[in-house]
C-alpha cells in the first residue's frame, strides 16, 4: 500500500500496544479486582495500579512522537488483513493530526484515572471501564480503517454509558440513557454513510488511505450529498454542534468528574476528528459545497454556547456550555480550511492548524476544569456557583489552578487556547471575514463569564459553611498540574506542537 | 363445468372458512372454519390438476400431501384443545387472554 | 441418477430421522432415572449430522446441485443452514438437560427437538412445493407440541393453542396458494415454477405468491402472522422458546429467498413486498417490545423485530452481492445471540420479571456479561457478530437501492436500545445483594459458550463471510 | 538576545519574589533591584536596538525588537515603575509579596508589548497586560467591589482587544505574516479594517470615550497600581500603539480625523470630569483620560513626535501626582477633596505634588509644557477648529490642575487642623522625590538638542509653534490659575457652584457607565438568560416532526373496538380522527423538550402497538387477513 507514505519503520507495534495494553489491563483488573485480596482490600492500591496501566500508552505515544518524521502521509503504519472479503483490515498509523490527539487522550486518561472519585465499592469495574475506554479512544484516533474506526466509535459509547450511569450522581441513569441513545442515534447515520462511501469504492475497501486516494464520491452528486449528511449528523451530534447538543449538559452534570473530563476532553474530539479525517479528506468537494453553512453553524455555536454559558448558575453546566463554544471554534476553522477559495492556502492551513490545536487545547483545559468541578463537588456537594465564595482563603492551590484553567479557556495569550483561537480567527478573517467578526463576540462573553465565575466562587467573602473547606490534595494537584503544564507549554513555546500539526495541515490544504 | 366455476366454489369454501375462523369464538367452530379453508385449497388443487396441469402426477402427490397436512393439523389441533380445556377449562378463545400486550 | 447417490445427498437429514426414532425408542424403554440419557443420545445425533454435513461444504469440495428430481437443494446455502441449525439445536439440548431434569418422562422431547430442527433444515433446502409443505408442517407440528410440552402449565397451553391457530390458519392459506401456483405453472418444483410462471401473472398468480409468502411469514414470525412469537416466548418452556423463536427462521428466510427468485421479474415487485414486510415487522416488533415487563416476552418481540432486519437481505437478493452473505450471517449471529439470551433466562430458572434481574451484576456477573453481549449483539454494537450482520444487511439494502429501508432499520435500532437497556441498566446499576438461585452447570456453560461465540464470530468474521459469499443459492 | 531578556527579567524577578518568604525589606529590595537592572538593560537596548525572532510554526514568525518609539518606552517603563514599586513595598502590607510580584510581571508584560515587532507578539503583550491589571485591580480580593471592578476593567479592555484580534488577522490574511512592517503591502480595504481595529483597541486601553469609565473602576486597586497603570503601562499602551502605527495607517483617509475626533472629545469631557470630581484619585483619573485624549489629538494631527513627548512627560508627573494623592488618602483615610488641604500637615509632599500639578498644567519650563505646545502647533497646522479645542482643553487642564493641588494640598482653612494620623516614611518621600526630579529633568527638552532627540526617538517630525500660540496657551494657563485661586478663596472651588445632581452626573462621566450598562450589558445578559431557558427545553422543528409522527402513529394504532370487517372501515374513520387528534396533541405539546417529546412519542407508539396484541386469536386472524389484503395490494399495485 504505497499511499502509506514513509511508514513501515523497524520498531513496530508501538501503536497497537498503546491501543491494546490498556484493554488487556482492563480485562485483568475486571477479572482479578475482586479475587486478589491485596487488590480488593485497598482501593488506593487498585487505583495506582490502574494509573500505571493508563500511563503505558502515554509512554508509547511519546516514543512514537520522537520517531515521528512529519513527512506528510501516514507513518508507523501497522496493517493486517481482518475481513479481506469485505476489504476490512486492521490498520493503524499516525500523522500530524492523529498523533497529537492520541497523545492528548492518553494524558487525559492518566489524569482521570489517578483522580480521586467515589468508587461506590465497585472499583475494579470503574478502572476496567476507564482503561477499556482509553484503549478504544486511542484506537479511534489511530485507526486507518473505517470499519475499525466505527468499532472503536461505538465501543467507546458503551463504556461511557456505564461510567456515567454507575458512578454519576443526580439523575445519572436517565442522563446516561439519553447520552447513549442520542449519540448512538448519531452513530447509525455514520454507519450508513460509511457503507455509502464503501459501496462506492472500487475495489471495495474500508482502508482510509485508499479511499482518500480513490476519492470515490468525486462528482457523485446527490449520492455524495446523502453520504455527507449521514457523516455530518453523526459527527455533529458527537461534537456537539448546536442544535445537536442537548445531550451534553445533562450527561456532564450527572457524570462523575473524571468521566466528564474524558467525555469533554476526548469523546467530543472524536466528532471533530471525524470531520477532518473523513469528511474533509474523503469528500473534499462535497465538503466545500457545505463549508459556508457549516461555518455559519459554527459561529452560531460559538455565540450561542458562550451566551448560554453566561447565564448558567451551575458550575458544571457553565463549563459544559463553554465546550460547545470551543467546539464552535474548531468547526469554524475546519469549515474555513475546507472552503473552496483560491489563493488563501496560507490562511486555510493556519485555520486547520488552529482547529487541530484547539482540539488538543480544549481537551487539556476543559478536562482539567471538569476535574476541578469534581473536586469542588466532592467538598461542597453542590454545583451552584452562588453557594460558594472566597474559597481562595481556604484553598489557594485549587484557586490558582482554576484561575489558570479558566484564563486558558478564555483564550489568554501564553496559554494553549490562545494559540488555537488566534490561528482560527486569522484564517477565518481571510476567508469569511464577517463570520469571524461575529465569532469574536464570543471571546468577550467567555471572558465575562469566567471572570464572573471566578469572582463568585473563589473571591469575595468566605461564607461560614465553607470555613472548613479542604484545599486540593496532592494527587489532585499533581493530576491537574500534569494537564496544565502542557497548556502552558503549548502557549509559550508552541513550535513543538505546531510543527507536527503543520506537517499534516500544510499538505492537506495544498500549501 | 369449467375451471372458473370450480375455482369459484373453492374460493367460496375458503371464504366461508375464513369468515368462520374470524367470527367464531368456540374452538370447534374455528376448527371447522379452518377445515373448510383447507378443503377449498384441495378442491382448487384438484381442479387445476384436472384442467391446466393435464394430469401431471405431481398434482396427485400434492393432493395426498394436502390431505395428510389436514389430518395432521386437525389431530394436533384437537389434542391441544383438549389440553387447554383440561388446564384452563377454556372452550372459547375469549377465555384465553392471559398472554397479551 | 441412482438411488444411492441421491441418498448420499441427504445423509445428515437421514441421520436426524433415524436418530429421532432412536431417541424415541430410548425414551420408551429407558427407566425414569435414565431419561436424560436421551439428551446425550440426541446430542450424539446432532454431532453426527453436523460431521456428515461438513464434507458437503463447497469449500471442502462438496458439489452444489439440485437432487431428487429438482425437489431438494444441496447448495452452499443449504449446507450452511444445516451448520447453523445443528449447533443451535445442540445448544438448546444443552439448555434443556437441567430444565427437564425434574420432569419424570421427557425422553421424547428430544425427538421433537430433532424433528423440529429437521423441519427447518428441509425447509431451507426445499426447492419444491411438496417438499415445502411437508417441511412447513414438520416444523410447525413439532413447534406446537414443544410449546405446550409442560402439560400442566397454563401459559404453555395458551401459547400452544394460539401458536397452533395462527399456524393452521396460515397453512390453510398456504395450501390454497400452492394450489394456485401449481395450477398456473403446471409444476411444483421451483425450476418448473420459474419456467412455468415466466408467462403468467395476474390475480391468480398474486394470490398464489402472497398466500405462500404469508405462510413463510408465519414461520419467521413476520408481520402479519407474527402474533404467536411473543406468546410462545413467554409461555413455552424457556429452552423451547429459545428453539422455536429462532431455528424455524433459518428455514423460512432461506426458502423465501429461493421462492422469490423464481418469481418473474417483469411480473410482481416482490422486492417492494419484502421491503414493506420488513419495515412493518421491525417497527412493530421494536415498538411493542418497548414497555414489556416480562423479559421472555420482550425477547419474543425483539425476535419479531429481528425477523424484520433479516428480511432486508431478501429485498437485496440479486441486487447486491452482499445479500446472501448478509442473510446467512444474520441467521448465524441471531441464533447464537438468541440462544445466549434465553440461556440466561434458563439458567435463572426461568425468572422472567424485569425486577428479578435487578442487581444481577453483583451476584452473577458472568450471567450479566452473557446477557449484555447478547443484547449488544442484537443492537449491533461492534465488534460482536450482530454488528457484522447489521453492517452486511444495511450495505445490501443500500446497494439494492433501498436506502430508506436501511435508514428505517437504523431508527428502529435506536428505539431497540431503550428496551434492551431497560433490562441491562437495573441489572448492572442496582446493588441488591439477595442471592439468585440458578439451574446449574450445563445451562451456564452453554450460555457462556454462546456469548463467547458472539465475540469470536464477530472478530473472526472473515472465514464465515468468505464462505457465505462463495455459497450458491439454487435454483 | 537582550530583546528576549528584557521582558523576561522582571518576570523572573517576580518568580523570585514568590519564592522568597515574606520579609518586607528583602522583598522590596529585590523588586526594586530587578527594576533597576531592567532599567540598565533597557537603556543598553535603546542604544543597541537588538532584535530577536523565532518561529511559532512554519507559517508564523514572531519578532521582538527594541526599535522606534519602543526605545524610549522600554526605558520609561522601568524608570517610572522603580519608585512606584519602592513606594508599594513601603506602604502596602497585606499581600505585599503578591502585589510586588504582580507589579513586576506588569512591567514585564508592558516591555513585551513595547518590544513587539509583529501583531501576534503585540497581541500577546497586550492581553497579558490586561490580565495582570485584572489581578492587580482585584488585589484586595476579599472585597467584592474590587473583584467586580477588576472584571469590568478586564472585560472592557478586552472589547478593545477584539480590534487588535481583527487587525492581526487581517494583516495575516493580506500579507501572510503578522509583521507590523507588512502593513505597507496591505490593500486599502484591508488597511482600513486594520485601522479600525487598531483605533478600537487603542481607545479602549487608553480609556478614551466611550470606554473611559473603566478607569474609575480601576481605582479599586491600591494606589501604586493606579499610579503605574495610569502612567507608563496599561493606559499608555493605547497611545503607544497609535504612535507606533499612526504613520503607516495614515494612508487610510478617515483614520487620522477619527483619531483626532476621539481624542479631542475625550480631552474635553475628561477635563470636565476632572474638574467636577470631588474624589482626589478620580479627579486624577479623569485628567488621565483627558491627557491621553491630547495624545490622540496629536497623532490625529499627524505629529506622533509630539504625542510621544506628551506620553513620556505625562508618565512622570501623573505617577507623581498619584503617589501624592495616595499619601493624602492614607493620611486622612478618605479621598474627598473637601476634606484634605494638607498643605501644612504634609509640606514636603505638597511641594512635590505641586511640581506634578504644574507639569500637568503645562507650565514652562517643564517638559510637559514643551510637548503641550508642540501638540498645539501640530493641531493648529492640521485644522484651526482642532486647535481651538486644544486651547480650551489646556484651559480646563490648568483649572483642574490648580483645583486639585489647592484642594488636596492647599493651606487648610483658618482654625481647622488635620489630625496627624500619619507621616510618610523615607521610602515614600524618596520615591516621590525621584519622580518629581524626573519630571523636572524632562525640562531638558527645551535645550537646543531636545528637538532633534525627541524627533529621533519617536521617528517623527516636529514643527515649532508660532509665537502667538505659545503666548495664548500661557495666557490661558494664567487665567486658569487665577480663576481657580479666586474660587478657592470664595470656597467655591470644590463644587464650582454647580447644582449637586448635575455635578454628580458630570463627575461620573456624564452618566456614561449607567448608559452602557443599560444599553449593552443588560440586554446581553437578558439575551443569555433567554437563550439558556430556550436551551433547557429546545424546540427544533425536526425533532418535533418525529414527535408528531410517533404520536399520530400511536393514534392510528390505538384504535380499539371489535375487529370485524366493517370494524376495519370504522378503523379507517378512526384513523383520520386519530391523525387529527394527534396533530392537535402536537400543538398542545408546546415548548417542552423536543427530543424528550420524540422519545415520549415513540413510547406512546409502543403502548399502542402492544394494544394490537389483544390476546384474542380471531383478532390475530383479522390482522392476518388485513395484512394478506395489503400484500396482495402491494403485489398487484406494483405491476
Amino acid at each position: 500500500m504505497s499511499c502509506y507514505g514513509a511508514g513501515e519503520d523497524d520498531d513496530p507495534n508501538v501503536l497497537s500496544a498503546a491501543i491494546f495494553l490498556p484493554i488487556v489491563a482492563a480485562v485483568l483488573i475486571f477479572a482479578l479486582g475482586h479475587r486478589l485480596a491485596w487488590l480488593a482490600t485497598s482501593e488506593r492500591r487498585l487505583q495506582s495500579l490502574a494509573t500505571l496501566a493508563a500511563a503505558i500508552p502515554l509512554v508509547l505515544l511519546a516514543l512514537a512522537w520522537l520517531s515521528f518524521e512529519g513527512g506528510g502521509g501516514f507513518e508507523q503504519v501497522e496493517a493486517l488483513e481482518w475481513i479481506p472479503t469485505l476489504g476490512v483490515g486492521y490498520r493503524v498509523g499516525i500523522d500530524g493530526l492523529s498523533l497529537p490527539l492520541a497523545a492528548m487522550t492518553a494524558l487525559i486518561f492518566v489524569a482521570a484515572t489517578v483522580y480521586p472519585v467515589d468508587l461506590r465499592g465497585r472499583g475494579p469495574s470503574y478502572f476496567a471501564l476507564m482503561l477499556f475506554l482509553e484503549g478504544a479512544s486511542i484506537g479511534l484516533f489511530l485507526a486507518l480503517d473505517l470499519f475499525l474506526f466505527f468499532v472503536f466509535w461505538d465501543v467507546s459509547l458503551v463504556a461511557m454509558y456505564f461510567l456515567i450511569g454507575a458512578w454519576g450522581h443526580g439523575d445519572a441513569r436517565r442522563s446516561a440513557l439519553k447520552f447513549f441513545v442520542y449519540t448512538f442515534a448519531g452513530s447509525l447515520p455514520l454507519l450508513l454513510a460509511i457503507l455509502g462511501i464503501y459501496l462506492a469504492t472500487d475495489p471495495r475497501t474500508f482502508d482510509m488511505a485508499q479511499i482518500i486516494e480513490q476519492q470515490p464520491l468525486a462528482g457523485a452528486g446527490l449520492y455524495a450529498v446523502l453520504v455527507f449528511i449521514g457523516f455530518f449528523i453523526g459527527f455533529a451530534i458527537k461534537t456537539p454542534l448546536v442544535p445537536f447538543h442537548t445531550w451534553l449538559p445533562p450527561a456532564h452534570v450527572d457524570a462523575p468528574g473524571p468521566a466528564s473530563a474524558v467525555l469533554a476532553g476526548v469523546l467530543l474530539k472524536m466528532g471533530t476528528y471525524g470531520f477532518v479525517r473523513i469528511l474533509m479528506a474523503m469528500m473534499p468537494d462535497t465538503f466545500a459545497q457545505f463549508a459556508f453553512p457549516l461555518a455559519v453553524l459554527a459561529v452560531v455555536a460559538i455565540v450561542y454556547g458562550s451566551l448560554v454559558a453566561l447565564a448558567q448558575t451551575n458550575l458544571k453546566r457553565l463549563v459544559a456550555y463553554t465546550s460547545i463554544n470551543h467546539m464552535g471554534y474548531v468547526i469554524l476553522g475546519l469549515a474555513v480550511a475546507g472552503a473552496a477559495v483560491s489563493g488563501q492556502a496560507e490562511a486555510q492551513a493556519i485555520a486547520l492548524t488552529g482547529a487541530t490545536v484547539e482540539m488538543v487545547a480544549h481537551g487539556l483545559i476543559t478536562g482539567s476544569l471538569f476535574l476541578i468541578t469534581g473536586s469542588i463537588l466532592a467538598r461542597g456537594s453542590t454545583y451552584e456557583i452562588t453557594a460558594y465564595g472566597g474559597l481562595l482563603q481556604r484553598a489557594p492551590r485549587l484557586t490558582g489552578l482554576t484561575v489558570l484553567a479558566a484564563f486558558a479557556s478564555l483564550g489568554l495569550p501564553g496559554l494553549a487556547g490562545f494559540v488555537a483561537e488566534i490561528q482560527v480567527f486569522a484564517g477565518t478573517l481571510a476567508v469569511y471575514p464577517w463570520l469571524a467578526a461575529i465569532g469574536l463576540f464570543g471571546i468577550v462573553v467567555t471572558a465575562a463569564l469566567f471572570l464572573r465565575m471566578l469572582g463568585a466562587v473563589f473571591l469575595g467573602g468566605l461564607p461560614e459553611r465553607w470555613s472548613e473547606f479542604r484545599d486540593l490534595g496532592r494527587v489532585e494537584a499533581f493530576a491537574l498540574a500534569g494537564l496544565l503544564v502542557f497548556v502552558v507549554l503549548i502557549g509559550v513555546v508552541p513550535a513543538w506542537l505546531l510543527d507536527v500539526v503543520d506537517s499534516f495541515a500544510g499538505p492537506f490544504v495544498g500549501r | 363445468m369449467s375451471l372458473e366455476t370450480i375455482l369459484l366454489v373453492a374460493a367460496a369454501l375458503f371464504g366461508i372458512g375464513v369468515y368462520g375462523a374470524l367470527s367464531q369464538q368456540s374452538f370447534v367452530m374455528l376448527m371447522m372454519g379452518l377445515e373448510l379453508m383447507i378443503n377449498g385449497g384441495i378442491l382448487a388443487l384438484v381442479a387445476f390438476w384436472a384442467f391446466t396441469a393435464g394430469g401431471n402426477p405431481q398434482g396427485q402427490m400434492l393432493a395426498i400431501v394436502f390431505m395428510t397436512v389436514m389430518a395432521v393439523e386437525m389431530a394436533l389441533g384437537f389434542a391441544l384443545i383438549t389440553n387447554v380445556y383440561r388446564v384452563r377449562r377454556a372452550d372459547i378463545t375469549e377465555k384465553l387472554r392471559r398472554l397479551k400486550g | 441418477m441412482d438411488m444411492a447417490a441421491m441418498l448420499g445427498d441427504v445423509i445428515p437429514e437421514l441421520i436426524l430421522v433415524v436418530g429421532g426414532v432412536a431417541v424415541l425408542l430410548w425414551a420408551l424403554v429407558a427407566p425414569r432415572r435414565m431419561q436424560s440419557g436421551a439428551a446425550f443420545l440426541a446430542l450424539v445425533v446432532v454431532v453426527l449430522a453436523t460431521l456428515a454435513t461438513l464434507p458437503m461444504l463447497p469449500a471442502l469440495g462438496g458439489r452444489e446441485s439440485l437432487t431428487f428430481a429438482d425437489t431438494y437443494a444441496r447448495d452452499g446455502v443449504a449446507v450452511w443452514a444445516k451448520l447453523i441449525v445443528l449447533p443451535a439445536t445442540a445448544a438448546v439440548i444443552g439448555l434443556s438437560v437441567p430444565w427437564f431434569r425434574t420432569d419424570p418422562r421427557h425422553g421424547e422431547y428430544y425427538t421433537l427437538i430433532l424433528y423440529g430442527a429437521l423441519g427447518a433444515i428441509l425447509l431451507a433446502g426445499a426447492t419444491d412445493l411438496k417438499e415445502f409443505v411437508v417441511a412447513m408442517i414438520l416444523s410447525s407440528a413439532t413447534g406446537f407440541v414443544l410449546t405446550g410440552y409442560h402439560r400442566r402449565s397454563s401459559p404453555g397451553a395458551e401459547a400452544a393453542i394460539k401458536y397452533y391457530l395462527i399456524g393452521a390458519f396460515t397453512s390453510a392459506a398456504m395450501l390454497m396458494g400452492v394450489a394456485y401456483l401449481f395450477g398456473l405453472a403446471g409444476s411444483t418444483t421451483l425450476p418448473g415454477l420459474r419456467t412455468g410462471l415466466a408467462a403468467s401473472g395476474g390475480l391468480g398468480f398474486a394470490i398464489g405468491a402472497s398466500f405462500v409468502i404469508l405462510a413463510v411469514a408465519f414461520k419467521m414470525g413476520a408481520v402479519p402472522a407474527h402474533a404467536w412469537m411473543p406468546d410462545v416466548a413467554q409461555g413455552a418452556p424457556a429452552p423451547v422458546a429459545a428453539f422455536v423463536t429462532s431455528v424455524p427462521k433459518v428455514g423460512g428466510l432461506i426458502f423465501l429467498a429461493r421462492f422469490v427468485l423464481v418469481l418473474p421479474d417483469e411480473g410482481l415487485d416482490w422486492r417492494l413486498l419484502a421491503a414493506v414486510l420488513s419495515a412493518a415487522t421491525m417497527t412493530l416488533g421494536n415498538l411493542a417490545a418497548l414497555w414489556q415487563t416480562d423479559v421472555r416476552r420482550l425477547l419474543g418481540w425483539s425476535a419479531v423485530s429481528q425477523t424484520g432486519y433479516g428480511l432486508m437481505a431478501i429485498v437485496a437478493l440479486e441486487a447486491s452481492g452482499l445479500a446472501v452473505p448478509s442473510l446467512l450471517f444474520f441467521l448465524l449471529a441471531y441464533l447464537i445471540g438468541n440462544v445466549a439470551a434465553f440461556g440466561v433466562v434458563v439458567e435463572l430458572r426461568g425468572r422472567t420479571k424485569l425486577e428479578d434481574y435487578a442487581g444481577l451484576g453483583r451476584v452473577r456477573p458472568l450471567l450479566l456479561g452473557a446477557l449484555l453481549l447478547a443484547f449488544l449483539s442484537f443492537i449491533g454494537v461492534p465488534p460482536l457478530a450482530g454488528f457484522v450482520a447489521k453492517l452486511l444487511l444495511f450495505g445490501a439494502a443500500i446497494e439494492a437501492g433501498y436506502s430508506w429501508l436501511a435508514v428505517l432499520a437504523a431508527l428502529n435500532t435506536v428505539v431497540s436500545i431503550v428496551y434492551y437497556v431497560r433490562v441491562l441498566a437495573p441489572a448492572y446499576f442496582d446493588t441488591n445483594q439477595q442471592p439468585i438461585s440458578v439451574l446449574g452447570r450445563w445451562a451456564a456453560i452453554t450460555t457462556l459458550t454462546m456469548a463467547g461465540a458472539l465475540v469470536v464470530v464477530g472478530l473472526a468474521a472473515e472465514p464465515f463471510v468468505r464462505a457465505f459469499a462463495d455459497s450458491g443459492l439454487l435454483p | 538576545m537582550i530583546a528576549v531578556i528584557l521582558p523576561l527579567l522582571p518576570v523572573v524577578g517576580a518568580g523570585a519574589l514568590l519564592l522568597l518568604r515574606d520579609r518586607a525589606r528583602l522583598v522590596g529590595v529585590v523588586a526594586v533591584a530587578t527594576l533597576l537592572l531592567t532599567l540598565a538593560l533597557a537603556t543598553a537596548g535603546a542604544v543597541a536596538q537588538p532584535s530577536f525572532s523565532w518561529a511559532w510554526s512554519p507559517m508564523i514568525q514572531t519578532r521582538l525588537a527594541v526599535e522606534g518609539f519602543g526605545r524610549p518606552m522600554a526605558v520609561l517603563v522601568p524608570l517610572i515603575a522603580a519608585p512606584i514599586v519602592a513606594y508599594a513595598a513601603a506602604t502596602e502590607d497585606d499581600g505585599r509579596r503578591r502585589l510586588l510580584a504582580l507589579l513586576l510581571a506588569f512591567v514585564g508584560a508592558m516591555l513585551l508589548l513595547v518590544s513587539a515587532a509583529d501583531f501576534l507578539t503585540l497581541l500577546i503583550g497586550w492581553e497579558l497586560v490586561g490580565f495582570v491589571s485584572w489581578a492587580l485591580i482585584g488585589h484586595r480580593w476579599r472585597d467584592p467591589d474590587a473583584v467586580r471592578s477588576a472584571a469590568q476593567a478586564f472585560v472592557t479592555t478586552r472589547v478593545g482587544d477584539l480590534g487588535l484580534f481583527v487587525a492581526a488577522g487581517m494583516t495575516f490574511a493580506a500579507t501572510g505574516s503578522f509583521a507590523l512592517t507588512g502593513l505597507a503591502e496591505a490593500d486599502r480595504g484591508t488597511l482600513s479594517v486594520i485601522a479600525a481595529g487598531v483605533l478600537l483597541a487603542a481607545a479602549a486601553k487608553s480609556a478614551q470615550l466611550p470606554f473611559s469609565p473603566w478607569l474609575f473602576a480601576a481605582m479599586a486597586g491600591p494606589t501604586p497600581v493606579s499610579a503605574l497603570l495610569h502612567s507608563a503601562t496599561l493606559v499608555a499602551a493605547g497611545a503607544y500603539l497609535l504612535i507606533r502605527l499612526g504613520p503607516e495607517l495614515a494612508a487610510v483617509t478617515w483614520f487620522l480625523p477619527a483619531v483626532a475626533a476621539v481624542g479631542i472629545s475625550t480631552a474635553l469631557a475628561g477635563g470636565v470630569v476632572a474638574l467636577v470630581q470631588t474624589d482626589a484619585k478620580r479627579a486624577l483619573a479623569g485628567s488621565t483620560s483627558a491627557q491621553y485624549g491630547l495624545m490622540f489629538v496629536a497623532v490625529g494631527a499627524g505629529s506622533v513626535a509630539a504625542a510621544g513627548a506628551q506620553l513620556v512627560t505625562h508618565a512622570a508627573f501623573k505617577s507623581l501626582l498619584f503617589l501624592g494623592a495616595g499619601v493624602a488618602v492614607h493620611a486622612t483615610g478618605s479621598g474627598w477633596l473637601g476634606g484634605l488641604r494638607l498643605g501644612r500637615a504634609l509640606p514636603r509632599v505638597a511641594l512635590l505634588s505641586a511640581v506634578g500639578a504644574l507639569a500637568l498644567a503645562a507650565v514652562p519650563p517643564l517638559g510637559a509644557a514643551w510637548s503641550k505646545e508642540r501638540i498645539l502647533a501640530a493641531t493648529v497646522e492640521a485644522s484651526p477648529w482642532l486647535g481651538a479645542g486644544v486651547l480650551i482643553a489646556s484651559l480646563l487642564t490648568a483649572l483642574y490642575a490648580a483645583r486639585y493641588q489647592l484642594l488636596a494640598f492647599g493651606p487648610p482653612e483658618a482654625g481647622t487642623t488635620v489630625a496627624q494620623r500619619y507621616r510618610p516614611g523615607a521610602a515614600e518621600l524618596a520615591s516621590l522625590t525621584i519622580l518629581a526630579s524626573v519630571t523636572l529633568l524632562f525640562s531638558a527638552v527645551w535645550l537646543p538638542d531636545g528637538e532633534r532627540f525627541v524627533a529621533s526617538m519617536t521617528e517623527g517630525a516636529l514643527e515649532a509653534g508660532a509665537a502667538w500660540e505659545t503666548a495664548a496657551s500661557a495666557a490661558l494657563i494664567a487665567v486658569g490659575f487665577v480663576l481657580a485661586w479666586q474660587l478657592f478663596r470664595r470656597r467655591r472651588l470644590l463644587t464650582l457652584g454647580l447644582p449637586d445632581r448635575f455635578q454628580a452626573a458630570a463627575a461620573d462621566w456624564l452618566g456614561l457607565p449607567t448608559a452602557t450598562h443599560a444599553m449593552i450589558v443588560r440586554p446581553i445578559e437578558a439575551l443569555a438568560l433567554a437563550l439558556a431557558r430556550l436551551d433547557d427545553r429546545v424546540i427544533d422543528a425536526g425533532v418535533r416532526g418525529v414527535a408528531w409522527l410517533a404520536r399520530s402513529l400511536s393514534a392510528v394504532l390505538s384504535i380499539r373496538g371489535e375487529w370485524t370487517f366493517d370494524g376495519v372501515v370504522r378503523g379507517l374513520a378512526a384513523l383520520t380522527l386519530g391523525t387529527a387528534r394527534a396533530s392537535r396533541a402536537t400543538d398542545d405539546l408546546g415548548v417542552d423538550a423536543a427530543v424528550e417529546a420524540g422519545a415520549r412519542g415513540v413510547g406512546v407508539a409502543g403502548e399502542a402497538s402492544r394494544r394490537l396484541q389483544t390476546g384474542e386469536s380471531h383478532h390475530y386472524f383479522v390482522i392476518i387477513a388485513v395484512g394478506l389484503a395489503v400484500m396482495l395490494g402491494v403485489l398487484l399495485w406494483s405491476r
